[in-house]
């Protein structure tokens, strides 16, 4: 099938034949894949556990911060490249000691990159395996961490160590949270 | 061969050319430019036969046009480095020896602002053609809107109190 | 919205004003947009094809879609900020992206990298090679119409993100290789199942042969389409694949040794006109295919030569490298990734250079379109594996 | 009786809508790889009845994959306008959900959303493919949700 | 149908004051009929567009739509009724009176060949005597109605879309006819029935074994009708990566249904037809022509025969779709003239000097159809064997990666 015009008789028939065995040759492959197994993971609800869990450790989802072993460094914040994190830290007038006021993760604009979760001193901010949160209001990916009224004593080192809660559970509660508040 | 040696190679065919020369190439008068880039490219020593890249650098008072160049057969590389005024920078271009310089110097013209003689197409290739400024140069501050869409979005990180929205806070 | 209805319309006319005297398009001649979203411009490239029929007299390339400023953000962003950036420069062989603005910055700061962090990063460079020329040749053989392969393709690439998922955490845009080392560490089960990876994965590359790359239909299609010679094509500075498919035997690997590199031995495939002239798409085709399997032998030995120690050298916070400058040449996916950082002895680098394969790569279509059809520009793009932010950055 | 034959009407039409939502191919950048693996074995849109489809014309879903810079964003608004009627937007990924990484660049949209009405916005750089594939039920329960022929009626 | 029309004539010629009542019969015979045929097409057409998603994603790896309704199946109904509620855009720069007509043309033109295909022994809608000549002629509507849709809706793409068309369509109608032309010369007859009850029922006996050019024309048909089709080595016209979507670039909405029930019925045509010709349509093994009307139970064996063997072939259709690559223009052209063509007139040439020498009937005609079935089969064992081959090389790995064996049929749905 060369376009070219000198066509000798020979590269003709060679030309048919190399398309029909070519042609065989590929058939064959696809029709092997018929009795192949499909590697599809029937994600919302054919699949035994939840996605969540099966992913491996080091997935980098949304952000979560578990503010009991916060130390207020503010270390993620300096560290993030493009500041999606943002703490206020306030001084409680009489007592003199700082508690955190406000802790906001944009969730919409981080770039998953790890450089907050290397930079924490304690291992609070941490990434989750979650991922599937796709909302209608922008706003409900703005995770706060820290309550409104709430005040969060920074964690001490020397202070006993609290119990901790699960890796992802924290952030699934702010998500839903917001996903039901807000729309 | 080593870089010296390039250097003294290329002083004795253009003397007065070459000025003072740094580790890794030599700075060259501008106005010679064209003529030592076909010099290295022909010469058999030398025969520096890819521009691998050709970039501009603002520093402040001057800026300073910098030629990578490199050879397949001989395995050396060599840097040319040019420098211009801030404001009407004009220097002939080298795509008659390298065509890939005629896309680099079009970057170079649209987010530095130099200007390249004979250029074939010299128009800008990255940002949209009615665009203001040259993006890339230290004194550049960025319009607020474009075509209608402005520049500045609600950062929902700053609570309602304090207004600050995201300027462009490119420093 | 009236006014920017207006604003467009003006734009439109001015456009096409301006590209009538630029082409003086003949009587019969039309100008086609392909358009940056366009099923086979691999992301938002934009063609003007001036054509009076199927055979195309010009293709004039217009970019800069994705033009995102990196290299401005580069200087507004401390050094191990900028290496997240560093990844969306070439999402599809972000590790080598990485790995050129570490070196860049190691020669700077001068930072030595331990043993076992380099042979990490030659780990998780060459899987991410492989996936990348997955893609680059999947998308190549749907532009000529196979889809099978490509979906196939996207299967085996599956399999490398899963263990990306595992070796560093994302899928797609690592941030695995920082400045002084690597972030995280290869664990023994994980060296395994690349392996057992390795092995399904090399049958499946004949069976792929078997499938596209014998077959006559895509032989034609390719062969004789538009070959580079060397000279133009160390003219127009393609690189990678590109360049040795056009017989130039240059390899940054090989010939300006970097990393671990010189431990292992592989070869570096050149281009010989397996079935056509040299330098053709078919060549670069087969040349991608040819990497892949030494890619594969890579992997194997430095999975099994990997030493133990420490992953990450002592680097400071931020680091602030003294004045001066650094160039680091890194042989990526798309072909020698090159950066030039300039430091002013601040926390944050005065000028980023990257300069992409693809750039030019995307500077020689103009060239190669004339007098060529539009199935064979399609094929010309495919086969020369332009990605849109390396082009625009 | 007429609001039981309008609802149980109405509600098949949606799931009709539903169960064939055709995206339109439409990458521009890392978010577009992940869009082509969504598309791909693991997590497989056909499952859904999602189709890309090429034209503006008959595709009834734009997914918005990736950073849309000024230069883009008038032709992003040209696609937009060209989708037959009953359209949705999918805002992927940090960069189109608000600029994302780019936020402080020169040349970046911040949010596709100043140029288009957006339906869904997904967190992630790039999301998972899973996380697409949740956008697109997300999107077909909200379409099951429409009041299709009320709004027409009233 | 005509069957029905004179056994309903019979018993129920009832005389509307006085005239003979025959045509007003004819007349809902042949209403009922089109229905009939209307209904089978778009529902095989549906059937189809959804059994191709799914055998595709079964050579990708992957899953076809599966949430559908039970396993799928309602895809087509949801495609079909959300493309019939989108918005009716017209390109403003359209001619709108052949933009919205050109749907029709490709419909008419599809579903014209309906009338002639033959489902049973005589379950046939009109059983004309010139039946394969009608089928050539009313596919050219086809390529009206493509070229129409091209140039109507005003935009660069689907005007080279419609072009390459009508390059296409009308070049390969030639090696069409010539293949068709090598089985009306060994039946002597033109109608659909008639060139079916001419061949046997063993395999042996059907007009592909007959010769090696009979083995070679029915390849030369297979691959014209591909083109004709716009099936893939050749769907140029809508090509995906390069021409957008080709000539259907600017219709949405209902018209791009009829686009698209036309694309998947001309599969169900294609391959009815190669049965007809080369396969022994309806013919049941062992019964001779008389028989086969005798008894129902005939009849609806051969009708289920006849499904099978057309079936197989549109599997054997959507499968090349997922294999093959694309042509470019020239090459397509130049595999029509130069090879098609040409090997189509060396088919008739031998044909004919094979059937003067080797009567059909005689030992030595049986012996060698026997041979030539022979080697068609051991080209079959060849296949199978490869696909095996293909099969076993990576079983053995993929367990050792994933720890499942690969083992996952096609009847079993995941």
């Amino acid at each position: 099938m060369s376009s070219s015009t000198n066509l000798t008789l020979g590269q003709y028939f060679k030309n048919i034949q190399n398309a029909a065995l070519s042609t065989l040759e590929g058939m064959a492959v696809t029709f092997s894949w018929l009795f192949r197994r499909p590697i599809t993971i029937q994600w919302p609800d054919k699949i035994e556990k939840p996605l969540e869990e099966t992913l491996p450790e080091r997935t980098r989802g949304i952000l979560e911060v578990e503010t009991r072993i916060c130390t207020g460094c503010l270390a993620c914040q300096k560290a993030c490249p493009i500041d999606t994190i943002s703490i206020d830290m306030e001084r409680n007038a009489e007592t003199k000691e700082r508690f955190i006021a406000r802790f906001d993760i944009d969730a919409a604009k981080c770039m998953y990159c790890g450089l907050c979760v290397d930079a924490c001193p304690t291992g609070a901010i941490r990434h989750t395996t979650l991922f599937a949160y796709a909302t209608d209001n922008i706003d409900n990916l703005l995770l706060s961490y820290v309550d409104k009224g709430e005040k969060v004593t920074p964690f001490r080192p020397k202070d006993p160590q609290p119990e901790l809660r699960a890796r992802g559970s924290i952030g699934k509660n702010v998500l839903e949270r917001n996903l039901k508040s807000k729309n | 061969m080593d870089v010296q040696s390039q250097i003294n190679l290329i002083k004795g065919k253009f003397p007065n050319e070459v000025l003072e020369n740094f580790a890794t190439g030599t700075f060259v008068n501008a106005e010679k430019l064209k003529a030592i880039c076909q010099f290295c490219r022909d010469n058999e020593e030398l025969s520096m036969q890819v521009l691998t890249c050709m970039t501009a650098v603002d520093l402040g008072d001057h800026l300073e046009l910098v030629y990578h160049l490199i050879s397949y057969s001989k395995k050396h590389d060599l840097v040319l480095k040019v420098t211009l005024p801030r404001d009407n920078a004009v220097i002939d271009s080298v795509e008659s020896v390298w065509k890939t310089a005629d896309w680099q110097e079009r970057e170079c013209f649209d987010l530095f602002g130099v200007n390249f003689k004979n250029h074939p197409d010299l128009r800008r290739i990255m940002l949209p053609d009615d665009w203001q400024g040259h993006p890339l140069r230290k004194d550049y501050t960025p319009p607020t809107e474009y075509h209608g869409m402005s520049h500045t979005r609600k950062n929902p990180l700053i609570p309602e109190g304090q207004s600050a929205t995201t300027e462009n806070s490119n420093g | 919205m009236q006014q920017r209805k207006i604003a467009m319309v003006k734009q439109e006319l001015k456009d096409l004003h301006e590209l009538k005297q630029l082409y003086q398009p003949v009587a019969d001649e039309m100008l086609v947009n392909m358009g940056p979203q366009h099923p086979s411009t691999h992301g938002v490239l934009n063609f003007l094809l001036v054509t009076d029929g199927e055979v195309m007299h010009k293709a004039v390339a217009h970019v800069g879609y994705l033009h995102r400023g990196i290299e401005k953000i580069g200087e507004a962003v401390e050094y191990n900020g900028f290496v997240p950036f560093t990844d969306r420069v070439d999402y599809l062989a972000a590790m080598s992206a990485n790995q050129g603005f570490a070196m860049a910055v190691e020669k700077l700061a001068s930072i030595q990298v331990p043993e076992r962090a380099e042979y990490l990063r030659v780990i998780a460079t060459e899987l991410n090679r492989i996936a990348s020329h997955l893609v680059a040749n999947g998308a190549m053989a749907m532009d000529i119409g196979a889809f099978t392969p490509f979906v196939h393709w996207l299967k085996e690439r599956e399999f490398v993100n899963d263990l990306m998922e595992e070796l560093c955490g994302a899928r797609l845009t690592y941030n695995y290789i920082r400045i002084g080392g690597v972030a995280f560490d290869c664990g023994k089960e994980l060296a395994e199942k690349i392996v057992k990876w390795i092995d399904h994965f090399e049958p499946m590359v004949d069976e792929f042969d078997r499938l596209i790359t014998n077959n006559e239909i895509f032989v034609q299609r390719l062969a004789n389409v538009s070959p580079i010679s060397a000279e133009e094509a160390m003219s127009y500075n393609l690189v990678g694949p590109n360049l040795r498919a056009s017989g130039v035997d240059w390899d940054i690997r090989r010939d300006v040794p970097y990393s671990v590199y010189s431990k292992f031995d592989f070869k570096i495939p050149v281009g010989k006109g397996f079935r056509g002239t040299v330098g053709d798409c078919y060549d670069r085709f087969v040349l991608r295919i040819l990497e892949i399997r030494e890619s594969c032998k890579i992997l194997r030995q430095a999975l099994a030569t990997m030493p133990e120690g420490e992953i990450m050298a002592k680097v400071p916070k931020t680091i602030k490298p003294p004045k001066g400058e650094a160039i680091a040449r890194v042989e990526s996916a798309r072909g020698e990734l090159f950066y030039y950082v300039v430091s002013d002895g601040s926390s944050k680098p005065l000028r980023v250079k990257i300069r992409a394969g693809s750039f030019t790569a995307m500077s020689i279509i103009e060239h190669l379109s004339k007098g060529v059809m539009i199935a064979d520009l399609v094929a010309i793009i495919g086969s020369l594996d332009v990605v849109a932010p390396e082009v625009d950055r | 009786m007429d609001g039981f034959l309008l609802t149980t009407t109405e509600e098949f039409l949606n799931w009709n809508r539903k169960s064939s939502i055709w995206y339109l191919l439409f990458a521009s950048a890392c978010c577009g790889i992940e869009l082509m693996q969504t598309g791909g074995p693991r997590t497989d849109l056909d499952r859904f009845g999602a189709v890309p489809r090429a034209t503006p014309r008959q595709a009834d879903l734009m997914i918005v994959a990736g950073t849309i810079t000024y230069k883009m964003a008038e032709r992003v608004r040209l696609l937009y306008e060209q989708m037959a009627e009953p359209r949705y937007v999918i805002s992927m990924g940090s960069c189109a959900n608000c600029g994302g990484l780019f936020q402080s660049s020169y040349s970046v949209l911040k949010g596709v959303d100043k140029v288009i009405p957006v339906d869904l916005y997904i967190p992630g750089c790039p999301p998972r493919p899973e996380a697409l594939a949740d956008a697109v039920v997300k999107l077909q329960a909200k379409m099951m949700k429409e009041k299709y022929l009320r709004t027409v009626r009233a | 149908m005509w069957y029905l029309a004179n056994y309903l004539e019979k018993n129920y010629a009832v005389s509307i004051n006085g005239q003979e009542s025959a045509w007003l019969i004819y007349l809902i015979v042949a209403i009922a009929s089109a229905l009939v045929m209307l209904g089978f097409a778009s529902l095989f057409a549906g059937l189809a567009s959804f059994v191709e998603r799914r055998i595709a994603g079964r050579i990708m790896a992957r899953v076809g739509p599966n949430r559908v309704g039970p396993q799928g199946l309602f895809q087509f109904v949801a495609d079909g009724l959300k493309l019939i509620m989108k918005e009716d855009l017209i390109p403003n720069g359209a001619d709108r009176f052949l933009f919205k007509i050109a749907p029709y043309f490709v419909f008419a033109g599809m579903l014209g060949t309906f009338v002639v295909l033959p489902f049973g022994a005589n379950i046939v809608a009109a059983n004309m005597d010139v039946g394969i000549f009608y089928i050539i002629s009313i596919t050219a509507l086809v390529v009206v109605g493509i070229i129409l849709g091209g140039w109507a809706s005003n935009s660069k793409w689907s005007m080279f879309g419609g072009l390459r068309s009508a390059a296409q369509i009308v070049s390969y109608e030639i090696p069409l006819a010539l293949s068709i032309l090598v089985v009306v010369l060994l039946s002597g007859s033109l109608s659909t029935q008639g060139i079916i009850s001419a061949q046997g029922g063993l395999p042996w006996d059907w007009f592909i074994f007959h010769s090696p050019f009979a083995f070679i024309a029915f390849f030369i048909y297979f691959v014209s009708a591909l083109a004709e089709g716009n099936r893939t080595p050749f769907d140029l016209p809508e090509a995906e990566s390069e021409l957008v979507a080709g000539y259907c670039t600017e219709y949405s909405g209902f018209r791009f249904v009829v686009f698209f029930f036309a694309e998947w019925a001309n599969l169900w045509i294609m391959s009815a037809i190669a049965v007809i010709c080369f396969l022994g349509g309806w013919r049941v093994p062992f019964i001779s022509v008389e028989e086969s009307t005798s008894s129902w139970g005939i009849i609806l064996l051969g009708l289920a025969i006849f499904m099978v063997k057309t079936l197989a072939l549109v599997v054997v259709v959507i499968q090349l779709r997922w294999t093959l690559p694309r042509l470019r223009l020239d090459q397509m052209m130049n595999l029509c003239w130069k090879y098609l063509v040409p090997g189509s007139f060396v088919c008739i040439l031998g044909t004919m000097t094979w059937m003067v020498l080797i009567d059909w009937n005689s030992m030595i005609g049986l012996v060698l159809r026997v041979v030539v079935f022979a080697g068609a089969f051991m080209l079959l064992a060849y296949y199978i064997y490869r696909i095996r081959f293909n099969y076993m090389i990576d079983r053995d790995n993929y367990k050792k990666m994933t720890g499942k064996d690969m083992w996952y049929p096609p009847y079993r749905l995941p």
